[in-house]
């Protein structure tokens, strides 16, 4: 197993001076601006898809890729997919329906052609609707999409990381809606009772679902208290700014055999005006107009190009 | 060919939403009930007009199942709907305790339904959730064909004392039976007389069927069609009268082939008159994004498919 | 709808004086004596069955059942059942398990001969292994024993009793180990916010399930926080001690929108010195020595019979 | 007909225990994962043995499913273990989404399957598992007939690289097949040759199937017996070699009618050589409260049963 170009982080238990990254953190807002183009253009091409969560979450998705994940590069530094994972830290997206935001972020970090984002949704692709491995894209590692199983996924392989005595880490991003799921309740109890210390969950706080608001829909109270009921660290970020996230996720937990859960505040739709904070956005694609609009609004940095 | 048309095109999930609206003013135990899919499963309606016999579960399909079978102790008539991955797969053991066992006046109502939901992929295409629910005992099957037929469905369930299944789907399809018509469970419905071949077709596929008894007329093939819109309890007599006159079958249906309504007509064939029997549908595998027509015609559940099968079927005899 | 003949109950916000009930008290622990010798029987006799958690939930079950609930009853004070159970208080068993116990409470409660506890488990009886409604047994409203499931039929009879106008109460009993069921926690957020202030939860906590102690297997940890972040109003009593379990059934929820959990402090195997406290007695039958020895230890009050 | 004996009787779960523990010691990538029935399954000397690869995940098998998904990928073998309903009616979506679909190395092992599992009832008696397991695209699914048959499976699946659903049961019956067999997935086994009827069985019906052979023997007539233990990759070419012989079939089985064996025998028979087929298992009922012996009796899954259906299907031929 090579343990060559890893993509190097800074651990520690300190609070981080985040202005170290300043000049990187330009390079990541201009990646996070392309990431958005491209959902938008993603969701558009095809009238289909998850606009909303996805544009919410480009900014955590782009901090976790681009500047906290280990992850196995080749001499080049190009990533180097292999589905186990050994000694990598490891993502998981358990909202499998804001499959845009991870696609365009395995893309331009280098797992498949950026040009294949055209091919999302449609016949043959290995881009589906939502993230799955029969296709071998590479990058994903479980297929998604129906809610509430991808904190039990990623549980069982930082468990298994435990058990190879690696040192990696494993993520995972949840809904706030998908807190609704029992199953999520199942692993939120596992997680602390195995002292995978090893896991961070991810829950996109944008108060937002299919149906209407969080709270009307089936209010959520409290998920600080719920989780640290259940025996987790809980840690919370704006997840719409991209130096909050890596500060926090950065942070080390207090005790190595507690998960930790970080609520990140977001707002659907972020980046694109018209649609912030409406959950009407959750599933709906931009037509013509409104995306022209939409990508009005985010121009692209010198560097940077659309697929 | 009996001559069947079209002037409107709807999708079948719209032909529940208005049944359901229609149930809402005419039954007042109706309790409608989703997990965060009330748009997708057509309520508006219900909900404006009965807001206060709509019960919003939140993402949680086995709460809601389980709050169903509660519900009908209180005398209500709860009609449990979300996709129909959600509405079996995710819950079938709720189901099969709380609702089948319990014999609980339950509606489980599912949209989305088979390949045709198109672009959300494989993980929402369920082609097994009739398999799953045939096997339930104390169940009834319902897969209605067009707009017309699920909205008299919808009604005619209500009135069935029992838990009952009901699965409908996304795509507008052509609308081409009676908006008038009565609904009868268990009661298959002959499309058309013939007596070359037996065609059973069931939910998006009798149109297709219809289609493709069209082009075997043409070629002088006259297809003895049935619509088995209740793939339980089965119209067993509909297909034996069907089969003892044409001598071999073809079953074509938006389904898992391992489960579905052929491999009911298989049972029934080898149990009271073997006979050459060829399946149109899903051949163990999973399904993909793509638009509904493109999967349609990648997996096979068209009308020249199914007059591909009739063919190979009849050389069979 | 008759009305008529209701076993009637004081429901008040004040403290209860538990003294009035003093001379019934020892009745009812007469009829808890005879009842945990009827599970005894039962599961001996057919070598099979669950009576540790039957056991430790007999105090409960006859206190709920000859005390606290408002039932439907005849003319001769015999119960009257109709599945709808409107206007009167209803009941769930979620642990279908502890079927033993309810059934012998449902016979000594008259909805059935007490003499056909005898068929219990057995070929064509209407005391099926586990509670089911296909036999028709009169006083099972639905099926049990696939754990997790109880609470959320709860809440569905309890939402309908609201929506009928209907001011009686639903009770629903669940296990400890039973809260590691996913679907518990969909129902656990359904109850407050649909405002079911008609809904009493109970759990046996005896720390106790199949494979070892609660704590062991897969630890429940803080119960009281855990439905307290969910939005109950949360609740404890000694579950092996009939006087204060009415006492604290008796008492009123605070808020009349607010469901109420009450964690019942039991001891599985209670009434039988060489169970208690121990899960092994989960699901094991005594043998012929070992029954003997229990029903040595748990003499009837005169007036009260075995089956 | 060829004479089977027995010495021992014991179940096949014990087989299971016996097969996952030499895994243990020959497989360090082996984990074996329960939800609060550790013992019910038989996991005792691998627990001792290996009790890091031991995960206890408590009364949540939704969960199990995820956990053992997310094992396989840090290159784990995960065995899921718990009663046979909880293993696939509780946790179907999960299974299908996180195993089948991904297409991971996970093996669900399901105890306590059918009617055998005697006086816990219904709510425990699944007769539907192998109708749900066989549905799904890349899902091996096996049913073996006794504990030599049961422990050589346990260790053949874990060769095997893909998601299976292994089933096997409670009650302790005659053990018959060799100790030192290779378990081969998908290849039938041939029990008994005869040229009167085909009798396809699987489970603990075999050895009731091999004495109905036996009397029928007596009889004089000769039935060409053969244990389906691998329900999916399904052995179409034993079964069609089969019935080509003897013209007609009987199929035997502790499973719902609906989506068991026999159907999967009539799907093969209607597409390939229609013939007439008998069912034994059970007619869409649920199960009850009863010793193992009266429930098999009751439902008629025993010997007598099958000789009965013999008879009849042979008067169809
Ligand atoms: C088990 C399951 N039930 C229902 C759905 C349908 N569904 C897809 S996304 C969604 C809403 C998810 O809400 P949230 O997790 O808050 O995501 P957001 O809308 O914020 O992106 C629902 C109900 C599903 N995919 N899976
Ligand atoms: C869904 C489900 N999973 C597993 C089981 C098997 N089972 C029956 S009782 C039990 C333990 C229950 O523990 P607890 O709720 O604490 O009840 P107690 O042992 O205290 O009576 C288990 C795992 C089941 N009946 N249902
Ligand atoms: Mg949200
Ligand atoms: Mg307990």
């Amino acid at each position: 197993m090579s343990t060559s170009g890893f993509h190097t982080r800074l651990k520690t238990d300190a609070d981080v001076d985040i202005r170290a990254t300043y000049m990187e953190l330009q390079q990541l807002e201009g990646i996070a601006t392309a990431v958005r183009r491209d959902i938008l253009r993603m969701v558009a091409a095809v009238n289909s898809g998850h606009p909303g969560g996805s544009l919410g979450c480009t900014d955590f998705m782009v901090a976790l890729y681009f500047d906290i994940m280990r992850r196995k590069l080749d001499g080049d530094g190009k990533p180097v997919f292999d589905m186990n994972g050994h000694d990598e830290d490891l993502f998981f997206l358990s909202n499998g329906h804001i499959s845009p935001v991870f696609y365009s972020v395995l893309a331009r970090a280098g797992y498949f052609p950026i040009s294949e984002l055209a091919t999302f949704r449609k016949l043959d692709s290995r881009l589906q609707g939502h993230p799955a491995t029969a296709e071998h894209i590479p990058g994903v590692r479980i297929a998604s999409g129906s809610l509430g199983q991808g904190l039990s996924v990623a549980c069982g392989a930082a468990y298994a990381k435990k058990l190879n005595g690696d040192d990696k880490h494993v993520y995972v991003l949840m809904g706030d809606g998908e807190q609704q799921e029992g199953q999520i309740w199942e692993a939120a109890q596992f997680a602390p009772n195995k002292k995978l210390g090893n896991l961070t969950a991810i829950i996109d706080l944008n108060h937002a679902q299919i149906d209407g608001t969080t709270q009307n829909v089936n209010d959520n109270r409290d998920l600080a208290a719920k989780y640290r009921a259940f025996g987790w660290f809980v840690d919370e970020m704006e997840g719409n700014d991209i130096s909050d996230v890596i500060r926090t996720l950065r942070k080390s937990q207090e005790d190595p055999d507690v998960p930790t859960m970080i609520l990140m505040h977001t707002e659907m739709g972020f980046g694109v005006e018209y649609m912030v904070g409406n959950y009407k956005w959750h599933g709906t694609a931009p037509n013509a107009d409104q995306l022209q609009q939409a990508l009005n609004g985010l121009p692209l940095s010198i560097g940077v190009t659309d697929y | 060919m009996k001559k069947y048309e079209y002037t409107d095109k709807k999708d079948t999930r719209s032909g529940f939403g208005a049944g359901i609206a229609e149930l809402g003013r005419s039954n007042p135990n109706v309790i409608a009930l989703t997990a965060d899919l009330a748009g997708s499963l057509k309520l508006e309606t219900f909900i404006k007009e009965y807001p206060e016999r709509f019960v919003q579960c939140g993402i949680a399909e086995a709460n809601m199942i389980g709050v169903s079978a509660g519900l009908t102790i209180g005398g209500k008539i709860p009609f449990a709907t979300t996709f129909a991955n959600f509405a079996t797969g995710r819950v079938y053991d709720q189901i099969r305790q709380s609702v089948a066992y319990s014999n609980k006046n339950v509606k489980i109502c599912a949209s989305h339904a088979g390949l045709t939901l198109g672009e959300d992929g494989a993980t929402h295409q369920i082609l097994e959730d009739l398999g799953m629910m045939k096997m339930l005992p104390n169940m009834t099957v319902i897969n209605p064909c067009d707009y017309n037929q699920t909205k008299a469905a919808t009604i005619a369930i209500a009135e069935h004392d029992g838990p009952v299944y009901l699965r409908f789907g996304r795509p507008v399809i052509p609308v081409f039976t009676p908006a008038d018509q009565q609904f009868e469970i268990g009661k298959a419905w002959h499309v058309n007389e013939g007596d070359a071949v037996s065609i059973f077709c069931t939910g998006h596929l009798v149109w297709e069927a219809i289609k493709a008894g069209e082009i075997l007329s043409e070629q002088g093939i006259e297809a003895d069609i049935v619509n088995i819109h209740t793939i339980k309890p089965l119209d067993e007599e509909a297909i034996l009268a069907s089969v003892r006159k044409t001598g071999c079958a073809v079953s074509a249906e938006e389904h898992m082939l391992n489960g579905g309504l052929g491999d009911s007509v298989a049972q029934v064939l080898a149990r009271h008159f073997p006979a050459p029997l060829e399946y149109v549908g899903v051949h163990d595998t999973f399904g993909e994004s793509g638009t509904p027509d493109q999967l349609m015609q990648k997996y096979g559940l068209t009308a020249d498919k199914i007059v591909e099968q009739v063919k190979k079927v009849m050389a069979r005899k």
